[in-house]
């Protein structure tokens, strides 16, 4: 069997007096889907950026294929891809200026590629308008057709169907499900009732957060 | 080796011996200071040239030198922060930083009073007044930064960065003043650096030196406490020993 | 079963040079600026005004402009910097691009150094180019004008440089703007002392080579040691949002 | 003694106002640091005094999110 991807060992996270989560161990597998849920503030968002390496205010361990991330740091931000609440577009640059420069600093990307790549998120036409002319759903769109074209093996994605219409959200199902198929790792949250066949999941939220 | 120097970061293991070393450090430091500054005030021979307001230097200097090294431990905490994370660490600085501004303050209050029969004027821009200020303007900064961030581990970071990006510029903010004064004032007076301070006159002074650091030793165990007392409120051995103090 | 999964790790050839990810961020910070240039114009103006507010608020004399104009120019320089350096990374964290840029599989603090050159050739570049004009304006005489401009051409990079560092420790905070220019102006003293005494020097006939030496020393320090710091405080606001 | 007598000692030939209101501020300053920071340990020990003998606020439980509107009476 493939070894894990990313490793989290008695993850505790602590905020503002308040525990968000303690003893959370859970490993990413290839090929695999995790969904994680909890009510609002349970900390899902907080858990996904410290998978990110965004938040590092926690304690326990993170491995990276079987190592400690931090050691490792440039392989892991090379092979993980993540997009959070906020979508990263420069409202005054294009979708493809912007696209451009999301993929510049991980590997270079021919324009045609991207320009197709926004097409496939239902941009097509829209590729040279400055991003604030657009709805929120289409800017939202511009961070997911990172997707497309994305071949990082983990994706770690915070409210990925946010604004996004009913016919898109399909599409991003079919999507991460054919992701997961071919091995990727992906870690999701959303309030949409996300059901795939190889689904995981991590449950926040469960004590009432005190520590007694 | 790791146990122990995790043992040496914890709160409780801390708080147990500030507890013990407290009324050490408070009363022989006020003994040193009394003794010091009496010495000082009325035993010391009369500065020839500068007559019976050279005085001043028994607590001007010992806040001084406290002001400086005081900045100088709180970077070295920050970088412990930074490293391995010591929580003690941090709590050391935000502990530590009212009484090292207050202490700079004491400083370029002591100095510009000292100035007025010496200079005949309260402020002149001097390079040591004017470094000084701006030490007293770095722990405002600080000051206002802890304050700032309500995270406790961000802000202990952001602290800790601040802190030592503030020390690699004390050097060159002092070097920098002292080219500047030369600029403006060719001729100053060095009060601090007499060729020959007779023993009569360093003796106290060293005592007094001694025994501001003492208090200063106390005042940030005390504050430490206070600042531990806040932080982990949660735990069951503050809550035990809150109800063991009764009220 | 590995070997049929499509998708396995990226090796890091196919990853692209740091040199071209700072050019890629450089790039994208011009050109987000130069689409709105009235946020460019705005430290400008400021400069200019800062400047006019002394001959009026003090005096029109050529003697006191002779003698203050350096200092004068300079303090405003750094003022408009100052006002500046709030922006420097607050719209990228606030539509992400900075969560982005962190997670770029290259060395932060390079690519932050790229942010702070783009911030210098966004401001202080400028700053410097208007510099003679209000120079000859506070009377400043032939030689001093040069000196003046090489002075501010050495010292706005240490400005923006030093100023990141703040700019990334106050991210995300409230009242930010005050509190970085309490955090950052006592760092920027030796650069105005400098900057000042370099130009008085030049006015007064002294040789000024070992004086802009000295500048050419802070701007490789803060060129080697800001970023890095930067680098540190933006991991932890952000960690912090 | 480096004073013939304790009104030389307080004068100091002139320079006494000086030395005199440095040692006071120093003192106060120094005192007033010792008070506070005495006073906000006490504030604190307080503080979780009262806490102890009162239960701890509960998490916010989100799944007793009714959403029902609360009409304000009018009489």
């Amino acid at each position: 069997m493939s070894e894990p991807l990313l490793q989290a060992v008695n993850l505790e996270c602590e905020r503002d007096d308040r525990i968000l989560f303690r003893d959370l161990s859970f490993s990413i597998l290839p090929g695999t889907l995790i969904r994680v849920e909890g009510p609002n503030g349970s900390g899902k968002t907080t858990l996904l950026r410290i998978l990110a390496g965004l938040n590092d205010s926690y304690s326990g361990d993170l491995l990276w294929r079987g190592k400690s991330r931090h050691a490792y740091r440039e392989e892991f931000l090379r092979n993980m891809l993540y997009l959070g609440h906020r979508a990263g577009i420069k409202p005054l640059l294009t979708p493809m200026e912007n696209l451009r420069a999301l993929m510049a600093g991980r590997r270079s990307v021919p324009d045609k590629v991207l320009w197709q790549a926004l097409e496939g998120t239902g941009l097509g036409g829209f590729q040279e308008v400055p991003c604030r002319n657009l709805s929120a759903g289409q800017q939202r769109r511009v961070a997911l057709a990172r997707l497309l074209i994305a071949d990082e093996p983990l994706w770690i994605l915070d409210e990925v169907f946010t604004a996004i219409d009913m016919h898109g959200v399909a599409a991003l199902e079919r999507l991460l499900v054919e992701r997961v198929e071919n091995g990727g790792a992906i870690v999701v949250t959303t309030h949409h009732d996300l059901r795939l066949p190889t689904m995981h999941r991590v449950t926040l939220g469960g004590g009432d957060g005190y520590d007694h | 080796m790791w146990q122990i120097f995790h043992k040496l970061g914890s709160p409780k293991w801390f708080f147990g011996i500030a507890s013990t070393l407290m009324p050490w450090l408070l009363w022989i430091g006020v003994a040193l200071l009394a003794v010091g500054i009496g010495w000082g005030l009325a035993f010391a021979p009369q500065d020839y040239l500068q007559g019976n307001s050279y005085r001043i230097i028994f607590i001007h200097v010992p806040s001084a030198f406290l002001a400086q090294s005081v900045y100088m431990m709180m970077a070295v905490a920050g970088l412990v922060t930074l490293v391995w994370r010591m929580k003690l660490a941090d709590v050391f600085v935000k502990a530590v930083a009212p009484v090292g501004a207050a202490l700079t303050f004491l400083a370029l209050f002591t100095g510009a009073v000292w100035g007025k029969p010496t200079w005949g004027t309260w402020w002149i821009w001097d390079a040591r007044l004017t470094s000084m200020l701006i030490l007293l303007f770095l722990y405002f900064g600080v000051m206002a930064l802890g304050a700032a961030i309500s995270d406790e581990k961000s802000s202990a970071r952001a602290v800790a960065v601040l802190v030592l990006v503030g020390v690699v510029n004390i050097p060159i903010i002092k070097y920098s003043v002292e080219w500047w004064n030369t600029l403006h004032q060719p001729a100053t007076f060095k009060l601090t650096e007499k060729p020959s301070m007779p023993a009569e006159m360093w003796m106290p002074l060293l005592l007094s030196l001694l025994g501001l650091y003492l208090i200063f030793g106390w005042l940030a165990c005390l504050r430490m406490q206070t600042e531990i007392l806040m932080r982990e409120g949660r735990t069951r051995w503050v809550k035990e020993l809150v109800q063991a103090r009764g009220n | 079963m590995t070997t049929e999964l499509k998708v396995g790790l990226r090796s890091p050839e196919l990853s692209v040079g740091t040199a071209t990810a700072m050019k890629a961020v450089f790039v994208r910070d011009l050109k987000t600026a130069l689409r709105q240039p009235q946020d460019l114009l705005n430290p400008l103006l400021f400069f200019v005004m800062v400047v006019t507010l002394f001959p009026l608020g003090v005096s029109p004399e050529v003697s006191f402009l002779q003698q203050a104009g350096s200092g004068i120019l300079w303090v405003a320089a750094l003022l408009s910097v100052l006002l500046s350096l709030d922006h420097l990374y607050r719209h990228d964290f606030d539509d992400g691009t900075l969560e982005q840029l962190v997670l770029q599989p290259q060395p932060l603090f390079l690519l932050v150094l790229a942010k702070s050159l783009a911030h210098w050739v966004l401001t202080g570049l400028p700053l410097v180019l208007l510099a003679p004009v209000l120079g000859i304006m506070v009377h400043l005489q032939g030689n001093s004008v040069a000196v003046l401009c090489l002075t501010l051409l050495i010292g706005t990079p240490v400005l923006s440089l030093i100023g990141s560092i703040g700019a990334a420790l106050t991210l995300g905070l409230r009242s930010a703007g005050v509190l970085l220019s309490l955090l950052i102006i006592p760092l920027y003293i030796p650069v105005l002392i400098f900057g000042t005494g370099t130009v008085m020097a030049a006015s007064e006939g002294a040789p000024v080579g070992g004086q802009l030496a000295l500048m050419g020393a802070f701007l490789v320090l803060a060129l080697t040691l800001a970023p890095f710091a930067s680098a540190a405080a933006l991991r932890i606001s952000l960690s912090n949002s | 003694m480096a004073f013939d007598s304790f009104g030389a000692f307080i004068v100091m030939e002139g320079h006494g106002p000086y030395v005199w209101t440095c040692y006071f501020v120093f003192f106060l300053l120094m005192g007033v640091l010792a008070w506070w920071s005495l006073r906000q340990r006490r504030a604190v020990i307080a503080r979780h005094h009262r806490q102890i003998g009162s239960t701890p606020i509960r998490n916010n439980s989100p799944a007793g999110a009714s959403f029902t509107r609360i009409e304000p009476s009018h009489d």
